[in-house]
């Protein structure tokens, strides 16, 4: 089948995922959001590849897999011990600073 | 998927590399060396902390921390002095990483506005000691839920996060990378590298930790986001040019390619890919020098962040960014100028308005410096958008010049301290001219070399930008530029009244005399500011050789 | 002999450095050493004056080039003088006369603990006055007139710790300035015209301009002779300058100062002659000034005003025949030198008896005094008759040859008005006049005792005082008979200011006895007004246009109305303004930024995930604009 | 390589400045001689420049020239041509007696922190200033003028904001207020004008390639740059913008009148006399030599607004209470004049404005300084305030006078002489605008001789009595000004004679002769 409708489909999740960012208030699932953009991404990336012919897009996208790991170490950690000290994962509650 | 398909798969690969001789990669140790050494020391780093004894960490950490990034500086002027930032600039690492002029230059600056801001990160003498011996700006144990006993217990101990040492390192190799990142995944690679550990360094103040983690979240989530966006666009960009070395985009992008298959020739058909792929790609550079509207993270991560680590990202990740953007745009993108230049346009015009306004009403130091950064981004995009040499040379200037003011003056704010720690509110700093007429005197010179009053290196580099954009026929930015400038003139006025003019408040903060740490970062940035400003020829010169990038 | 020029103002000048300069040391001394070296100049000018007699007529003129004083590309100003027989009359005026009111003022001041300052400021005012009429080019004549408006504007407000002095002095100086405004516009006027303002180049090449700069020329000459020599309508600071010292009203504003801008117009003689409509104007002035000091002389009881509305009037009468050209110039210099005796005798007089009478100035609280201060009874009488023009004495040649004069400006109706209005002021001349003389000197005593109480002891001057008065009375007796005989005077100034015979409408007889029978008519009717009735001690309520004559026929009021009030509206306005206006733009811009920053900051709300809509909308955008730019 | 003389004469008094601040917090009186003795030398060098100036020779003269920012074409090139050396001359004469007069205006009030020194400070700010004013006046590339031209505005701001004048209505936090207010709005003000200015600067480098005066000169004389009629204008209100709001000039004009009010009386001198003096020159140095069409172009708009400035600056002298603000309107006045004289364009106008800004500095610096002896008397800047001073200090008043009837202008002093060529030259080109100025010369005299009689005459104040006449420190700092007065007043030959050939290359520059008298007159 046509790889190009997989572009679609990666095109799709991406806005998915970026809108989940955009609503959702809890952290983690913003964060698993962020990783949906990625998954996305790894789909076009691959899709491209597959049109093109070559690897790369394949080698980025197990690269990205790698990245959105090490992302949630990262991320989690930080989530995590937000969470700890204010017992609540909303995004929104960490306003402190403004203006 | 037919049996050719899959043939047609490998023969087409192998137009690129010949059949059955896929190469070992071989890696220009030498020329890499900097980056290396810097990865190499983080990760003895690790071990540092996984096996030396408490006490010794910190004097462990720092020597290797100061050794390795020396070595590197070393091995960048030693590459460079090896010709290799002008005749001898090559491509290496299987066209991963470019080897030239601003690549070594850029290098060079992060190489050393990180050993300055080291220093400030192990400054010990500002906060008060604790049982366990004096103790840095970081927080005593980072996973300790604020406030409580089992933070207090290891704030009794006087427990230090020395892991800050191999993370910054970690984030000072992905940073001497991403300038250096010859295509679009070396490029992301190098970005996540460089910012993961910033997240990190982020949650780890030892005051005002909520504040803290507040900004670590925040500027994860948006990293991330923005992250995201940018690797989509670099999926366009290899959909449309079917590669991700630049070299390659490039040719592509101005046409000049020379083998073209159906499948190249039919995405190279829709510019879509190319625009959108490209847009975002910028989007995600933009975002970590903080242009506007990209800037939002800045201030409030700027102000939560631990005070040194705030100068050294505020320092350091411009450089690396506006190094990548450009080698983006003037290696990968110049074919595509009529399209972005306008753009570029705007966003440097809303980008000095925006942060020299909003600084207006500024309360609090460290917000008000995250938006001189911001304005300031504004005036190095005029000098990107020249399009010509002198563009690639004025803006390395302005950054050389322009980190060491601000890492000097992200150091002067540690300084000035009351109980609850930094002293960051404005109306605190009221007076400071007359109980510490010298603090407040290097402050002064600071924030004069922020508004670009001559004989500052500020000046000398909004000059030189401004020439260059002139130069590249953007002479409306300059008006631009320059009225922002008096707007942003008036706040930096601001704090040299509060401080020399108005009366000092009777409760108002002291002063903590650093170690000679802070002092050497502090008298640097001085130094640096003013010779950049008085004599800055040598210094120009150098940015004038350094300005061509290999491709 | 051309170096001994400078000599002639440097004595002066030495004198008035030294005794500003000299401090407390020369309290002692001080005046005498200004009388000496005011005498000093006075026997160098008669030196010269020996000299010019002993040569011929057209080569009396002696020039001296001390040096160049404004070397500019295309502008040569030089430190130069000029000594013919124009300035060297007025050179022997002002030194003879000042000398004398020297000496006068050792009497006068000897009571005043400044009096050596005072004696600076004369000599001060001595050397201003000779560089103004010694000047060889219009700029340095410049510098005399504003020099002796600035020692007039010292020796008015001598007493500065009178607020009314005080006020009197700068008034005198403002009114003078607007005048010196017509001086420097003149010279900018000739410099442009002529490319220079030296007196010989600029009168000799006269022909060549047109007659409309000329004309501007002349009037701007006028306006600054109106400023020095109280013309209408600038006349307004004389009255008021009699705050000062009387000496000075005898010096300066008698006999020398006020007399700087007939000189002027005569020394320019040459572009009068060549503007008519500018001569109209000089004769308007001065006609109608002549009419109003007289009339306003009328109506003062204070003794100083009322000789200063005369001095007014006098001056009127020498402009209007400075006014009238070549027929008219030698008459006005003719009348100025025994103006200046006997004004100067008059005053000197009446400071004598102000002396004597606690310096009274008010003429309701004298009377008959003659008895009591004869010398100067007998020296004021004789200015008195001078003044008036009775035959024989000094103003009577003078002024009847100036009424002469004015009836022969262009035979018709020109004629008959000017020359009528020269006759009516000699009529109100001998009226005010013979006022002043009788509510001084005659009738019973309605002295009254002074702020402290105590009542007057009128008694003589000393010798100091009197000598001065006796010279003078000489001068006013003589000095016109001597200048008219053989028209003496027209031929001595005739080189430099050239003459031509006037012919009156009516025959000059026919004038003279007019003029004799209107002088009589005038004293008659003041005989009869104050001598046969008593003169109330209170000034009556007076006819309406007494009253206007007392307040100098409203002109300060007009003056007061219209440029004070309406200047300090304007300028409490402009600060206004400025402040709101000039200054509330810039601050309005700084505010308008803050509020926009203020406004702009909202959006840093804090909230992470309105950060994230601001980057998707920012990339959104940024796609958006970079796929226009391609559409486009 | 002869001696770099003109470097010398900025590095002394810059030397003296790092000096003067080293000097130890306590002994204040060793740095005030420190002060005074460097700025002494700095006149010593003066001295040596004039005499070793040639008015025939080259039109810039004691060259110096070495490589700079070769990047930018910035060369560190110095030169002095007549009217700069008189510049020099008069900036190096003036501080010490800016230094003496504020001999304690400096001196803390309470005991700081030990490290707070201002004394040391505010002489050290003063010599900071005098090295770059007079390098200023010496630079001959555009680049380096520029720099001094924005860097000394920050000593300047410290000055004005850091030391008040002592003699304030109200409460000292109203004061403080008032005074950054005034050292916020001076900064501001000239800051915007010298960015305007930067972006004309690089915008010159664009279009000419190089900094260097000579060199831009050269090659438009020679006609191988060409500016566009468009461009050359817009450069030339970059450059001019800033030196109007430096000058100052209508209605850029007000942060002077907050500036002198709130500054002691000695800096006050400094600005006025001194700093605004670089805007004046710059217009002759700069804008004529640089844009000469374009300052054709201009030159009505800015006759105008010139004319404003004598007139407007004038009256609202007349209607000032504080006795500063209204010689800081004087000065608006006199600035006019400065510039009228320097935009009509004939040698006259030009050789008067030069000498209009010597005798300006003059006179302004003894009437100022007299004020300010005055002032810190009473301790109140309101004329209101005062009355009779002449009974109880002669000595003071009549110097007052002076330096009034010299801001007047009254012949026989220096600054008549200025003010007649300017008029002259003014009338000879604008008869109009001639006369308008020449009403300048009646306000003058009106708001002098008010605050004179206000202040000096009637019966005196009762706190005025135990009023003490002037010192012998304050008679050695006025008498030598009035001295200068007196003597260029009637003998202006040694400055003019340096200055003409300088205003004769302006007048080349711009390519104007002298207007032809109607009749030749025979001499």
């Amino acid at each position: 089948m046509n790889p190009v409708n997989y572009l679609y489909l990666a095109a799709l999740l991406f806005t998915i995922g970026a809108t989940g960012v955009l609503i959702r208030r809890n952290a983690i699932v913003v964060f698993m959001c962020i990783e949906l953009m990625l998954n996305a991404c790894n789909l076009a990336l691959v899709a491209f590849s597959r049109m093109h012919g070559n690897l790369d897009g394949q080698i980025i996208a197990f690269f990205t897999m790698v990245v959105a790991a090490a992302e949630v170490v990262v991320g989690l950690a930080i989530i995590v011990s937000l969470f700890r000290s204010r017992h609540s994962a909303s995004v929104d509650d960490a306003s402190l600073m403004k203006l | 998927m037919s049996a050719t398909a899959v043939h047609s798969l490998w023969t087409t690969a192998a137009e690129v590399e010949p059949i059955g001789s896929i190469p070992a990669p071989h890696i220009e140790y030498a020329q890499l060396a900097p980056v290396l050494i810097v990865v190499g020391a983080a990760l003895v780093g690790i071990l540092v902390e996984a096996f030396v004894p408490r006490r010794a960490r910190y004097h462990t950490q720092l020597f290797l921390t100061v050794v390795a990034l020396a070595a590197a500086f070393a091995a960048v002027v030693g590459l460079a002095a090896g010709g290799y930032a002008t005749t001898k600039a090559q491509i290496a690492a299987m066209g991963a990483i470019a080897v030239d002029g601003p690549a070594l230059f850029l290098q060079g600056t992060i190489l050393l506005a990180s050993v300055v801001a080291v220093f400030t990160f192990a400054e010990r003498r500002l906060d008060p000691a604790g049982d366990g011996g004096r103790v840095d700006s970081f927080a005593a144990m980072a996973a300790a839920v604020p406030g409580s006993d089992q933070e207090k217990a290891a704030v009794k101990a006087g427990f230090t996060t020395t892991e800050v040492f191999p993370i910054s390192l970690f984030a000072v190799a992905g940073m001497l990378v991403f300038p250096a990142a010859n295509d679009l995944l070396t490029l992301f690679i190098a970005l996540e590298v460089f910012s993961l550990p910033l997240y990190l360094l982020c949650a780890l103040a030892r005051r005002k930790r909520l504040l803290s983690q507040e900004a670590a979240v925040k500027y994860f989530l948006l990293g991330a986001f923005s992250s995201a966006f940018m690797l989509f666009g670099i999926a366009l960009l290899y959909g449309y040019a079917g590669s991700v070395s630049y070299a390659r985009i490039a040719e592509v992008v101005d046409g000049s390619v020379r083998t073209i298959d159906p499948a190249l020739a039919d995405t190279m058909g829709n510019d879509a890919l190319l625009l959108v792929g490209g847009a975002l790609l910028l989007m995600g550079l933009l975002f970590k020098v903080g242009a506007v509207p990209f800037h939002m993270w800045t201030p409030d991560v700027y102000q939560g962040a631990p005070t040194p680590v705030t100068g050294f990202m505020a320092a350091a990740t411009k450089i690396a960014a506006f190094g990548a953007l450009l080698r983006l745009l003037y290696v990968v993108l110049p074919g595509l100028a009529w399209d972005w230049r306008p753009v570029m346009w705007g966003v440097a015009v809303v980008t000095m308005l925006g942060g020299a306004i909003v600084a207006i009403t500024q309360t609090d130091v460290k917000r008000l410096l995250a938006y001189s950064s911001i304005a300031h981004a504004g005036f190095i995009l005029a000098g990107v958008i020249a399009m010509r040499p002198e563009g690639i040379s004025s803006v390395l200037f302005y950054l050389l010049a322009y980190s060491f003011v601000t890492i000097g003056a992200f150091a002067v704010v540690t300084l000035v301290r009351d109980a609850g720690g930094e002293a960051t509110h404005l109306s605190k700093w009221a007076g400071l001219g007359r109980r510490s007429p010298l603090v407040a005197a290097v402050f002064a010179v600071f924030l004069l070399a922020f508004a670009g009053i001559p004989l500052t290196s500020g000046f000398t580099g909004k000059f030189a930008v401004f020439k260059a954009a002139a130069e590249g026929g953007a002479g409306a930015l300059v008006v631009v530029g320059v009225i922002s400038s008096a707007i942003a003139a008036f706040f930096y006025i601001r704090v040299i009244v509060l401080m020399f003019f108005s009366e000092p408040k009777p409760e108002g903060p002291t002063v903590a005399v650093p170690s000679p740490l802070t002092m050497t970062t502090i008298g640097v940035g001085v130094a640096v500011t003013l010779v950049l400003g008085v004599a800055p020829q040598y210094f120009l010169d150098l940015a004038g050789q350094a300005g061509v990038f290999v491709r | 002999m051309e170096n001994l020029i400078a000599l002639l103002v440097a004595a002066p000048l030495l004198g008035a450095v030294v005794l500003l300069l000299g401090g407390r040391r020369l309290d002692g001394t001080g005046h005498l050493l200004g009388t000496v070296l005011a005498a000093a100049s006075f026997v160098v000018g008669a030196v010269l004056f020996a000299d010019m007699l002993g040569k011929g007529a057209e080569e009396r003129t002696l020039t001296s080039t001390l040096y160049s004083w404004i070397p500019v590309e295309g502008f040569q100003a030089d430190v130069a003088f000029r000594l013919d027989q124009l300035s060297m009359t007025f050179v022997l005026l002002i030194t003879g006369v000042g000398t004398l009111i020297h000496l006068y003022s050792i009497g006068y001041m000897e009571h005043d603990e400044r009096r050596r300052r005072f004696f600076g400021y004369l000599n001060l005012f001595l050397a201003a006055m000779l560089l103004l009429v010694l000047a060889d080019n219009y700029l340095l004549l410049y510098v005399g007139w504003e020099g002796v408006g600035l020692a007039s504007y010292l020796l008015i407000g001598f007493w500065q710790h009178k607020p009314s002095a005080a006020t009197a002095a700068k008034k005198a100086f403002l009114v003078n300035r607007v005048g010196d405004v017509g001086l420097s516009i003149a010279i900018m006027l000739m410099f442009t015209t002529f490319g220079t303002f030296a007196f010989g180049p600029v009168l000799s090449s006269v022909d060549g301009a047109s007659e409309g700069t000329l004309t501007a020329i002349g009037l701007m000459l006028l306006l600054a002779a109106c400023g020095k020599s109280a013309q209408v309508p600038l006349q307004s600071w004389l009255g008021d300058a009699m705050e000062g010292p009387t000496p000075v009203s005898a010096l300066i504003h008698a006999a020398t100062m006020v007399t700087a801008g007939v000189y002027l117009i005569v020394r320019s003689g040459a572009i009068f002659n060549a503007a008519p409509d500018a001569q109209l104007a000089v004769v308007i002035v001065g006609a109608v000034t002549l009419l109003f000091g007289a009339i306003v002389g009328c109506a003062k009881d204070d003794i100083k005003k009322a000789l200063a509305g005369s001095t007014m009037s006098q001056i009127g009468y020498m402009v209007l025949a400075a006014g009238l050209g070549p027929i008219g110039y030698a008459f006005a210099i003719m009348h100025l030198v025994t103006h200046g005796f006997f004004k100067a005798g008059l005053f000197l007089g009446a400071g004598s008896v102000m002396h004597g009478m606690n310096d009274e100035v008010d003429m309701r609280r004298y009377g008959g005094l003659r008895r009591y201060m004869p010398v100067t009874f007998v020296t004021f009488g004789l200015g008195y008759l001078a003044i008036i023009g009775f035959p024989g004495l000094s103003g009577f040649w003078s002024k009847d040859k100036i009424i002469e004069a004015a009836f022969a400006y262009d035979d018709g109706v020109r004629g008959w008005i000017f020359g009528g209005v020269a006759l009516l002021g000699a009529g109100i001349t001998a009226f005010y006049m013979t006022r002043v003389m009788i509510m001084t000197f005659f009738g019973e005593k309605r002295w009254q005792p002074d702020a402290e109480g105590n009542p007057p002891h009128p008694h003589e001057s000393p010798k100091s005082m009197t000598i001065p008065m006796i010279v003078l009375a000489f001068g006013s007796v003589f000095a016109g008979g001597f200048f008219a005989v053989g028209d003496r005077f027209v031929n001595w100034l005739a080189p430099v200011t050239e003459f031509e015979h006037p012919h009156p409408v009516i025959s000059v007889p026919a004038i003279t006895t007019a003029t004799v029978v209107v002088l009589l008519a005038g004293a008659a009717v003041a005989w009869a007004m104050y001598g046969r009735r008593p003169v109330p001690v209170e000034a009556p309520r007076g006819s309406l246009l007494t009253r206007a004559a007392r307040r100098d026929l409203y002109q300060d009021d007009v003056n007061h109305v219209v440029l004070v009030r309406g200047g300090e509206h304007l300028t409490r306005s402009l600060v206004y303004v400025d402040h709101t206006l000039v200054d509330g733009v810039v601050n309005g811009t700084a505010a308008g930024f803050g509020g926009l920053s203020g406004r702009l900051r909202r959006l840093q709300n804090g909230y992470a995930r309105s950060y994230a809509v601001s980057m998707f909308g920012g990339a959104a955008i940024l796609v958006a604009a970079t796929l226009l730019m391609r559409a486009v | 390589m002869s001696f770099p003389i003109l470097t010398a004469t900025a590095v002394l008094p810059a030397v003296g400045a790092i000096a003067t601040a080293a000097v130890p917090a306590a002994r204040r009186t060793a740095a005030k001689w420190t002060a005074l003795l460097f700025s002494l030398g700095t006149l010593v060098l003066a001295g040596v420049v004039l005499a070793r100036f040639e008015p025939g020779g080259d039109r810039y003269q004691l060259t110096e020239s070495h490589a700079w920012i070769a990047d930018f074409g910035v060369r560190y090139e110095l030169g002095v041509d007549g009217i700069g050396v008189v510049m020099v001359a008069l900036t190096a004469l003036l501080i010490p007696f800016v230094i003496a007069a504020g001999w304690n205006d400096a001196d803390p009030l309470e005991a700081g922190s030990r490290r707070w020194r201002p004394t040391q400070g505010f002489f050290a700010l003063i010599l900071m200033v005098e090295a770059m004013v007079i390098l200023s006046f010496e630079a001959t590339d555009v680049f380096l003028f520029y720099i001094l031209f924005e860097a000394m505005l920050i000593p300047m701001y410290f000055l004005i904001g850091g030391f008040g004048d002592r003699a304030h209505a109200g409460t000292e936090e109203h004061a403080a207020a008032q005074r950054s207010y005034a050292a916020v709005k001076f900064l501001l003000y000239n800051l915007v004008g010298g960015l305007i200015m930067l972006a004309a600067v690089i915008g010159l480098y664009v279009v000419a390639g190089s900094f260097s005066l000579s060199e831009i000169a050269a090659a438009r004389a020679s006609g191988e740059l060409e500016m566009a009629t468009t461009t050359e204008r817009l450069l030339f209100l970059g450059f001019f913008f800033a030196f109007a709001v430096k000058a100052p000039l209508w209605p850029l004009h007000t942060w002077l009148p907050n500036a002198m009010g709130e500054a002691t009386a000695p800096v006050a001198v400094l600005i006025t006399a001194v700093v605004d003096k670089v805007g004046t020159f710059a217009m002759l140095r700069f804008c004529l030599q640089l844009f000469p069409e374009a300052s054709q172009w201009a030159t009505p708009v800015i006759v105008v607004l010139a004319l404003v400035s004598i007139v407007y600056g004038a009256l609202l002298a007349v209607g000032q209470r504080d006795i500063k603000r209204l010689v800081a309107y004087a000065s608006v006045s006199h600035f006019g004049f400065i510039v009228l004289g320097i935009f009509v364009m004939t040698s006259q106008g030009q050789s008067g404005a030069t000498l209009y800004m010597v005798n300006h500095g003059l006179s302004t610096a003894a009437l100022m300084l007299v004020a300010g002896f005055l002032i810190s008397r009473r301790g109140s800047r309101l004329i209101a305030d005062y009355g009779g001073v002449q009974k109880v200090a002669p000595v003071l008043a009549g110097t007052f006078l002076i330096g009034g009837l010299a801001t007047l202008s009254l012949p026989g002093l220096a600054p008549f002489v200025s003010e007649f060529l300017v008029l002259v030259g003014t009338f000879s080109v604008y008869p109009v605008a001639g006369i308008v100025a020449t009403t300048g010369i009646v306000l003058a005299a009106l708001y002098t001789l008010v605050l004179y009689q206000r202040t000096m005459t009637g019966p005196v104040k009762e706190e005025l009595r135990a009023m003490p006449d002037l010192k012998a420190r304050e008679l050695a700092v006025v008498a030598p000004l009035i001295a200068l007065l007196l003597f260029l007043g009637v003998f202006p030959k040694p400055v003019t004679e340096i200055v003409n050939p300088a205003v004769e290359h302006t007048m080349s520059d711009v390519q104007k002769q002298d207007p032809r008298p109607e009749v030749e007159a025979a001499k």
